[in-house]
Formats: structure tokens, C-alpha cells, sequence
């Protein structure tokens, strides 16, 4: 199988949707020149018309998404780091998130805002930020982070294809990682769960760029004789609750990893829900492996000390 | 006026739609004296003609956003008026279903992408539809109405330059009715809002928004532009509302913002009576007809209301709709 | 005592925190004339140069709640209705909760936030969101839900003195109702829950406006020989989890109500919170009783049907 | 330049600072190529002449924001040189202990409100500080830096209206660099940056920003009217940036956004060297003295990387002392 960056895999994604559907348009802060590398070369091929640089405008833009999909195209809306996402917050929030509901359903708004979030890159505190506990709230959009080459070019494919707003969050410190990627149509369906290692003496649910050092917590676990599964949710809203559940159903112990800030994390949510519905099946306390609460500082040695690694998840 | 008055036919179209707007925000003034109002409703009255002589331009598949005061956009583009009454009423057969309310009157079919409850929110969208428009080239054109209030929004400048830059067929058509809430238009907003188009290299026309005939004149160019690639411009519409920034205001306000002797003086430039009367004056219209058609309107009105008032109430099983589900992607 | 509604006891403590420091500032849209009544008289008393109405500037005006308080000052900040907190939620989430750390804690920022939230007024999906949940994950400014007139006056003067950020959430739906305010100096601490009733059967987290369904349906449940312990954490971030977990070590039941969207919100927090910590204490799932996950709807069956009241939550 | 050049002394003192600013960046850029910086950094390289002509007319109490491009601000308004290095070296006696790096470097003691990751955040932080002032009547000025790029957010349409109004004590100075990351500054704003205030009624004026003197002299102009309470003032001021928009960027751009010939051209309006020369030709500075301020400069760039360098790592322990906690407030 050929083996891929996950920002080649991105980028053939943006190009292969392009391709079969010429109502997707590409706009966001120089998409032509490409900060990441991910929408290298697409303005080249597709023109100018579908493919816009936009000024430094993120309440502009993220609107005009909202605006350009109302009225009949699907959007890309590449936002740069997660941390713009607030900064042009209001058409996410109170708009995309609510219009299709808002209006009883009459509208769809295809609409993926792509934004690489996340530390560990020593960018600090207005650039490392992973903000998907704000979207995951918001209630009316899809929030997807994927955590390898395939899961970002199948999680992509489909969030350009979905009828309702997606918030599409590559781990930023995770761009240059190699995956396996098969040639042809990859689709990887919203709200579903991937179960990327069978255990079945605890539970590890990790988070976009969580997921490679629960992978190797995961190793070093085997060596004390611990089989953990690992499930990568893909989507964090809606959450594959079953997923996790069946699996914790088998262990009875769960711990979730979450490079988001402890409070209302994702894995607060997950923790919950098996607090409620899998009670039942809780042997041990449910353990989040997440950032303390303040903002991510920039020093190396500080930065590293904020952010879960496999070491913090193996000893959870 | 530069150019020559719009035929009979027009005018009288014109009229008809903004007293359709005033008997129908009059109907809806006294539902929320009646209490049979659930939320709050901000109404248009005394801005009619802005919303008729704009969307005279327009057809269905031209695209408009609209704001928190937002019925009379929504009519003047042609919305349904009874799935207007049910909205603001809660109703199931609402325009949206009973979910958005007077804020939220929507009506995609018809190019009325939202009233809006965030001030400024609809000029963003409106610059979107007019990238679609452009895309699409089938010469459509995006009109977004906002309120001098939302003149200070950052997202206007925003859309301006972006519209400069991509020349899109987008009007920004700002009502400066003179309050921006509680609050004189020149204590929240510097200068003139129409000079705010210049520096972009945008065309901008300031026109008297109680005239019909001067916004559509003002508008006409403006989207005749737009449609043959010429890109944006900015209308400023003079105006005033003649009832309070949200109906029962006075139970919750303590001092007063304006004098009733200001809106005394106000109402009598009343762009409903004004045209009236120049459409007598001209010979266009005679007393016989305006009265057959208010007296049509009238009817409308009530039969919406009353029917509207009649409908059932939505049933919260179908906010199971609405849940974001898995797989309905791919 | 006397009684006083919560528009009042907000206004008395802005106006006693004006008198007793010059440098306290209240900045936002129609402050003067005050939509809900919070603000009134404020202008007149102190003048337009410490009470400013602002032009409709979201962005701008959290903006300059930071600089302001960066330059001396301590700013409140009225933000009107919390939606709009989305529309200038850049300085918020980028400047405001990350600039004293950012900068090595060399900086104070003294900004209330102030905002009416929630639903129960048919003013749907824009006018009712409990953003709570987003300014919690920012893990930099104070979060704080008050649930009576005591407790806004309180909590609010407290917040005027802190030194960090707060946002101070008013529900919207509670304004007008009545309470016992003592005469004279009144502060809540930050950070410290109220146990509002002791049973010991249960333990009963609301919050904000929840506070009130909850204290009835303790009495609903005490029909059915239930009777639970009601706590008010009042400061959502951060939270007082001390509180909880002591009711929970006697009762060993918990049920905690939101008026947030479910995911990621302050009740799956706490949902979190007993699964780990209070893990050896449960005796039964974590109920959460909050509003399912989409925006909140106009009509009012449907707004009735998606916001908690006494009966979903003694029935929980 | 309509008034007299400045004094000797003063001149000598903007060429200092200026070859300050650069020295100290030709040191990170080495430092960048040698790998010892943790994370980005961009670099002010051939901008010096703006920060310096302009805060040459600060003094401690005067508050300023600046960008992600902010050494050269932060060292114009009188930020410590060793405490600058340690934070971009991210070392514990950095000016912010480590948690900020190059996009955050402040010193609140002498009125650095910060440089600032999110492009255009300044902007509304020196309108609050310039509220400030204003409430403190000690006629402290408070100045905003922010690039061409960020004059396309909507939040400075926000801070002109507001600061026009309040006649805040408030200079807003955009540096056009000629660039917005990749794109070219006529590919993301439309018309002239600085016809934008005059719409809200704000004097503006455009200067060339590699002439400190030019720009001393409109700064000048502004900050006095400021300080009289005369109100807010836009200066654009045209430079151009030598260096990449972030160290390293050749390293993954695929294709050039601009061509070696023209930052060759541009090179040679160098803001350092036409004003040492300009020094040397009004004789106010023989070569002797301008070497021995370039060794002292030097020297002291030297020492401060070389200590800073040598400075210890912060502890993860003190982030605890971040962390919000219970019952601060009352
Ligand atoms: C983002 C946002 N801020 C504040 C409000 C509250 N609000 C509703 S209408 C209004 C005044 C709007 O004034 P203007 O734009 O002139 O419109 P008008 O009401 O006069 O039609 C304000 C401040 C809001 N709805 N949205
Ligand atoms: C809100 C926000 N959007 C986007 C970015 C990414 N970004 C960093 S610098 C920059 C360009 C800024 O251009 P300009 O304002 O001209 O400043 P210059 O880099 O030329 O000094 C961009 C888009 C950001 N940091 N913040
Ligand atoms: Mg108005
Ligand atoms: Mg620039």
C-alpha cells in the first residue's frame, strides 16, 4: 500500500472532491500558497474562481461560508490554526451551527472548516489551542479529528460530501506522520468509531494526535501484562457512544486521552457517559489523560510538561 | 431622480407591497399587545419602502439577507405571508416550523436566507451568496439590509473589502433609521456610514428611504451594476421606525430615548401615506383603487392571521430531526 | 431581610463596587439606557466618562476590556445577551484568558464579562445558548452562574474584585424573581459551591437557572421519601469539587442539571469528576439532566420540551 | 517634512535603536539557522525605522501593542534586550518566564502590552489602553502597530469608529510591509489603507516608513494631538520586510511569492544604512562614532544571547502558579 504524509493524504482529499463535484469551492487565508502544504497546488488546478486567498477577515469568511453554502455550493473554509476559529467565531456559533435549525430544517449547509489545532510545536498559547470542546457544545456541527493519513483523508472526503457543517481539526504536530494510504475512494463515515487495537483488559480512548502515544502507552501496558483496546472516536460530535461502551463493556475499565484542557474535554464527555450508561460495567475509576487547565505555554520543557505523552497515559 | 419614474404598473405594485408590510406588522402589533405573541418582535413599520423599493429589483433566485427586523424584507421578497403569521406565532406550519420565530423568518426557496438575530450577522452571508451568484454566472445578484446599529460591526468592513477585491454582485443596502436600539445613531457611529464605501473603491449612494422611488432608483442602478459584473455598492437609506426598537419596550425602559414629539414629527413623512398620496397627486392611482386594494389587503391580512392563529402547535417528537446523527455522510 | 429581584441586587453591587473604587468601569451596548435593567441609573450616577455606551462592536469591545484592565483598570464589561459573547469571543479566548499567563503572570487583568444566558423567553436559537462550556475549556478566566439575588450580588461584587477575568452569566430567564439580599457587604466567594439543602439520599448539582427546578423536585422526591442534598457550585471555573464529593461520600447518588447542551457540558464535568475521583463513592449511574444537543427552538412546547424543568429532573 | 529635522542627539538615538533592532535580529536569525530556536519567529529586518520613529515619542507611562512581528516594538519602547532573548530562547528568565516566546514578548512596566499571535489583536487592546489614558488625564498616549494584512480585519473599522468617538488618545499605525504572509497587499486590501479614517472624521497620513525621520515627524504630529486630547490619528507607514514572513519559510513554500531581484531592490532602500548614511552626509555623525555605537551595539547583542543562551530552563512546577484557583477574589 502506498504510504502517504497526512498532508498529501489532505490534500488529495480536497482534490479528489473537487474533482467529482464541481459545486466545492475552497476559500481561507492563502490557500494558494499553502502554510501547511495541505491545499498546495490546488488553486493551479482548479482556478482561481473556486479556489479564493482570502484577507485576514476570519468573521468574514467563516460567514461567507455560511452564505456561499446557503446558496448552493459545498464550502472548504480553511481557518489555519484552531485558535482563528475564535476569532471569526460568530458565523460558527451563531450561525452555521443553528441556520438549518433555526429555519426548520429548510436549508442544508455543506460547509467543512478545516483547522490544524493543537501544541506541541512551541507556538504558545494563541496558536496550540484544541478547541473542540466550544464546537463539540455547539450542538449543530460535526466535529472530526483525525488521527493518521487515512483517518484524515476518509474523515475529509466524507465531511465534504455531509449536508451539514463540519469542523475538521488536524493535529497540527501531526502533519508530517506517514500512513498507509490505499489508492481509490476512501470514505470513513461521521459519528463512527475506529477500534485500532483488541485488548480487552482496559479501554484507551485517544484523541487525534492522542492516538500514536496511546498506541505505544499501549505497548508498554502489554509489558505489565495489560491488553488495552484502543478506539480512536474519529468524530467527536456526534460521539460513537456504542463503540466505546461495547468495548468498556468487556474491560470495565476506561481511560481516555484528550489534548484538549480537562475541563469539559471530550473525555469529560466520554467519562460521563460511561459514568451514566456504563455504569454497570465500571470496574475502576475512569481516568482522563488530558492538558491542566490554563492556557499552553511556549518553553519546550514546559509545553511537554502540559501535553499527555505515553509515559502520562501508561501510568494513568 | 436622475432617470424617469417607474410605469403605473410598478408604482402601484410598490405601493401594494408596503402596505401588505404595514397591515401585517400592524396585525402583529396588536397580537403582542393581546399577549399572543411568545417572543419578542422588533417591527418595521415606517421603513417600508427601503425593503419594497430594493426588492423590486429582485426576483426568486436572487438572494437577500435580512436582521432581527426582518418581516418586511421577508415580504417585500416575496415570502408567504400566513407561514409568517404562523412562524411569529409558533406554530407548526410555520415558515420554519415554529423554531426561529419572528427573528428567523427564512424562506430558502425564495432567495430570504434569514431574518437575523446577530446585528451585522447577515452581511457576511449575503457577501457568500454572492460569491455563489457569481460562480454560478446566471447574473444574480446578493443584497444584505442592515441597520445603521450594525454599520459598527467589524464584518462590514470586512465584506466591503472583500467585495472590492472580488467585485461581487453584492448590495449592502444599511437603514439608518436613527437608532441604533436606545441609542442616537451619532452616538455609536462616526461620520456619515455611506462614506465608508469609498476607501474601498466602492460606488455608495445616500438616498431618502421613505421615498419608494428614490430607493429604487438608488437600488436599480446598484443592482443593475452588480448583475453586469460591476460589482458592489453601499446604499445608506435614511429612515426612522415608527414603533418602538422592540414592541413593549416602554414597560422596560425608564427614561425615554426620544421625545413623542420627535416621532409626532416623524410619522408625518410617513412613506406608506407620503406615496399614497403622490400616487393620487400623479394621477397614477385614484382614491377608488387604493382603497379596493387595502381593502384587499386587509382581508389578507386577517385571513392569514386568523388562519395562522387557528394552526397547531409544532410537537416536540420532531426536534428529533434536528440531532446531528452518524454516517449521514458518506 | 429585605427582598429585592436579581436586576436589583445586580445593579446594587455594581453600583457599591463603583463607589468603593474609582477605577471600576462599566463599558457595553445601551449600559445607559439598560435592556435589562441591570445598568440602570448607572450612567446618571457615576457619568459618561466611567459609564460608556458602546457602538454594536463585539470585537472590539472585549477587545478593549483587556487593554483597559491591562492599562489599570477594572472593566466591566456588559456583554448583553451570552450569544454575543461568540461575536467578540476572539479577545475573549485569545487575549483575555491567555494574556496573564502568556506573559508569565507579569499582568492583571481585572474584566468582568457580563452576560444574560439561556433560555425560557421564546427568543430562540441566538438569544438562548449557556456558553459556559466554551469558557470553561479556556481555562483562564473565572466562570461564574448565579442562581438567585443574593447569590448575583455576591458572586458579582466578588467578580468586580478579582484580579483575573471573570465571565458572570446571568440566566436570562431569572432576572425579575425575588430574593432575600441582606443589607451591607455581600460577597460569594469565587470558587466555592452553596449547599442550598441537605438531605443526604442524593445529591442534586444545579446550576444557574436550574438551581430553582431543582430545589422543587428535591421537594417532589421527598414526597417519594428521597431526600436529596441540593448544591449551587455558583463558580462553574473553576469548580468547587470538594463540595460535591462530600455530599456524594454520604449519599453515593448523583444527578447533576445543566441548562447547557449535553455534550461537553459543566454537568458532564462533574459527570467526570465523581466517575474518577468519586468513583468508590457511586452507588448508581450519574444522571445528567441537561438540553439535548441542538439549538434551542422558538415555539414554546418546543422550547419547554428541550430546557430541564422539576418534573425531567425528579424523574432522572 | 514641513517642520525642522530633530537634534543631533535625537538622531543619533533613533540610529541606535534601529541598529539595535538589527543586530539583535540578524542574531535570531542565526540563532533560527543554527536550530536553537524553539519555535517560529518573524523577523522586523528593514521595518526598524517605523518602530523607532514612532516611539521615539513615547515615554514608560505611554502604552503600545504590537504583532507577532514585534521585536523590533518591543525594543523600541524600551524592552530589556537579555530578558528578550531568554523568552525567545524560552528560558526562565525570559521577559515572561518562558510561556510566551517570540509572538508574546511584554513588559507591562514599560507599557509593552505585548506582541500578539492573533493578527489585528492589538488593535483593540491600545483603544482599551487608550481609554485608559484618557480616564487617567495624565495625557498618556497609547499606540497600536499592526501590518497591512491585519488592516483587513474588521475589528480596526471597530477601533476607528469607537476611538473617533470617545476622541481616544490613540495612534493607529499600520506598517505596509507589502505583504499579508504570501499574498501581495492589493491582492487582500482594496484601496489605500489609510483613506479609511476618514470616514469616521480621523486624520491619517502616509508616510515612508524607511525614513525614520518621516516617520518621527508624522508620529510626532499625531501622539501631540493625542496627548492634547485632539483624539485618534491612522498613520500608514511603506516599508518592506528583507526576511521571509517566518524564518525558514523557503523550507516549505513550494513556489516564490515574490522574486529575489525584488527584495534585492528593496534591499537597497535598507532604513539602517540610507539613514547612516544620511548621518554621515548632514554630518551629525562621523563614521569613527557610527563604528563605535555599531561595536558597542554589538557587544552588547553579543552578551545578551550569550547569557540568555546560557540561561537555565524554566521548571514545569511553576505552571502550577497559573492555575486559577478558588476563592482569589473577595
Ligand atoms: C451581535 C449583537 N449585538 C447586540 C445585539 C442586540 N441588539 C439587537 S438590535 C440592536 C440594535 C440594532 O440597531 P440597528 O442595526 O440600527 O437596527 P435597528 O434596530 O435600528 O433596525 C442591538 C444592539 C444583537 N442582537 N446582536
Ligand atoms: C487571526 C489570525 N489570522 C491569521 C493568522 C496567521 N497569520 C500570521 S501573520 C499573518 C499575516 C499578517 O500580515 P500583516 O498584518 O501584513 O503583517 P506582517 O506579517 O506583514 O508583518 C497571518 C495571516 C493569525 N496569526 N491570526
Ligand atoms: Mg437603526
Ligand atoms: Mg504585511
Amino acid at each position: 500500500m502506498p504510504r502517504k504524509r497526512t498532508i498529501h493524504a489532505i490534500n488529495d482529499a480536497i482534490i479528489e472532491e473537487m474533482e467529482r463535484d464541481e459545486r466545492v469551492i475552497l476559500i481561507g487565508e492563502d490557500v494558494g500558497s499553502s502554510v501547511f502544504g495541505d491545499t498546495r497546488g490546488i488553486r493551479n488546478r482548479f482556478g482561481r474562481d473556486r479556489v479564493r486567498d482570502t484577507p485576514i477577515s476570519e468573521a468574514a469568511i467563516t460567514g461567507i461560508a455560511v452564505g456561499a453554502a446557503a446558496a448552493g455550493y459545498r464550502v472548504i473554509c480553511h481557518m489555519m490554526y484552531a485558535n482563528f476559529l475564535y476569532t471569526g467565531f460568530d458565523a460558527i456559533a451563531n450561525q452555521a451551527a443553528k441556520l438549518a435549525t433555526m429555519s426548520g430544517g429548510r436549508i442544508k449547509l455543506p460547509i467543512v472548516y478545516i483547522a490544524f489545532a493543537g501544541g506541541g510545536h512551541s507556538s504558545a498559547a494563541q496558536h496550540s489551542d484544541n478547541p473542540h470542546p466550544a464546537l463539540m457544545n455547539l450542538g449543530g456541527l460535526y466535529v472530526v479529528a483525525p488521527s493518521s493519513p487515512i483517518s484524515a483523508k476518509g474523515l475529509l472526503k466524507s465531511a465534504i460530501r455531509c449536508d451539514d457543517p463540519v469542523v475538521f481539526l488536524q493535529p497540527a504536530s501531526r502533519t508530517g506522520e506517514q500512513g498507509d494510504v490505499p489508492e481509490g475512494e476512501i470514505l470513513a463515515p461521521l459519528g463512527r468509531a475506529r477500534t485500532l487495537r483488541h485488548g480487552g483488559d482496559l479501554t484507551l480512548v485517544a484523541i487525534g494526535a492522542m492516538v500514536r502515544p496511546a498506541l505505544r502507552a499501549a505497548e508498554e501496558l502489554l509489558q505489565e501484562g495489560i491488553d488495552a483496546d484502543v478506539i480512536d472516536p474519529q468524530t467527536l460530535f456526534p460521539l460513537d457512544k456504542g463503540a466505546i461502551l461495547e468495548s468498556l463493556a468487556r474491560t470495565g475499565r476506561l481511560v481516555i486521552v484528550d489534548e484538549a484542557r480537562d475541563t469539559c474535554s471530550a473525555a469529560s464527555q466520554i467519562a460521563a457517559i460511561a459514568a451514566d450508561e456504563g455504569f454497570g460495567l465500571l470496574r475502576a475509576p475512569v481516568r482522563r489523560v488530558t492538558v491542566p487547565d490554563m492556557p499552553i505555554a511556549y518553553s519546550p520543557p514546559l509545553e511537554k510538561a502540559l501535553i499527555p505523552d505515553a509515559a502520562r497515559i501508561a501510568s494513568a | 431622480m436622475t432617470s424617469a419614474a417607474p410605469a403605473r404598473a410598478l408604482q402601484m405594485a410598490l405601493y401594494r407591497r408596503m402596505a401588505l408590510i404595514r397591515k401585517a406588522e400592524e396585525q402583529l402589533a396588536s397580537d403582542f399587545k393581546a399577549g399572543l405573541l411568545p417572543g419578542p418582535v422588533h417591527l418595521y413599520i415606517g421603513q417600508e419602502a427601503v425593503a419594497v423599493g430594493v426588492c423590486a429589483h429582485l426576483d426568486e433566485g436572487d438572494l437577500m439577507t435580512s436582521t432581527h427586523r426582518g418581516h418586511g424584507h421577508y415580504l417585500a421578497k416575496g415570502g408567504d405571508l400566513r407561514a409568517m403569521f404562523a412562524e411569529v406565532y409558533g406554530r407548526a406550519t410555520g415558515i420554519c416550523g415554529g423554531m426561529g420565530g419572528s427573528m428567523h423568518v427564512a424562506d430558502f426557496d425564495r432567495g430570504i436566507l434569514g431574518a437575523n438575530g446577530i446585528v451585522g450577522g447577515g452581511i457576511a452571508l449575503a457577501a457568500g451568496a454572492a460569491l455563489a451568484a457569481q460562480l454560478d454566472r446566471r447574473n444574480r445578484v446578493a443584497v444584505a439590509f442592515f441597520g445603521d446599529g450594525a454599520a459598527a460591526q467589524g464584518v462590514l468592513s470586512e465584506a466591503l473589502n472583500i467585495a472590492a477585491l472580488w467585485q461581487l454582485p453584492l448590495v449592502l443596502c444599511c437603514e439608518n433609521n436613527g437608532y441604533s436600539e436606545f441609542s442616537p445613531t451619532a452616538a455609536v457611529n462616526a461620520g456619515t456610514i455611506s462614506d465608508r464605501a469609498a476607501p474601498f473603491g466602492i460606488p455608495a449612494a445616500r438616498v431618502q428611504g421613505n421615498d419608494p422611488l428614490a430607493v429604487w432608483q438608488a437600488a436599480g442602478e446598484a443592482i443593475g451594476r452588480a448583475r453586469r459584473g460591476g460589482g458592489p455598492t453601499l446604499i445608506e437609506a435614511e429612515t426612522y421606525r415608527f414603533h418602538g426598537h422592540v414592541e413593549g419596550e416602554k414597560a422596560f425602559l425608564k427614561e425615554a430615548y426620544r421625545s413623542d414629539e420627535e416621532v409626532a414629527e416623524r410619522r408625518r413623512r410617513d412613506p406608506v401615506l407620503m406615496f399614497r398620496r403622490r400616487l393620487i397627486e400623479t394621477g397614477l392611482g385614484s382614491e377608488d383603487e387604493l382603497q379596493r386594494i387595502e381593502r384587499e389587503l386587509d382581508d389578507e391580512v386577517a385571513a392569514a392571521a386568523a388562519t395562522a392563529g387557528d394552526d397547531p402547535w409544532p410537537v416536540p417528537d420532531m426536534l428529533e430531526t434536528f440531532v446531528l446523527r452518524a454516517g449521514d455522510a458518506a
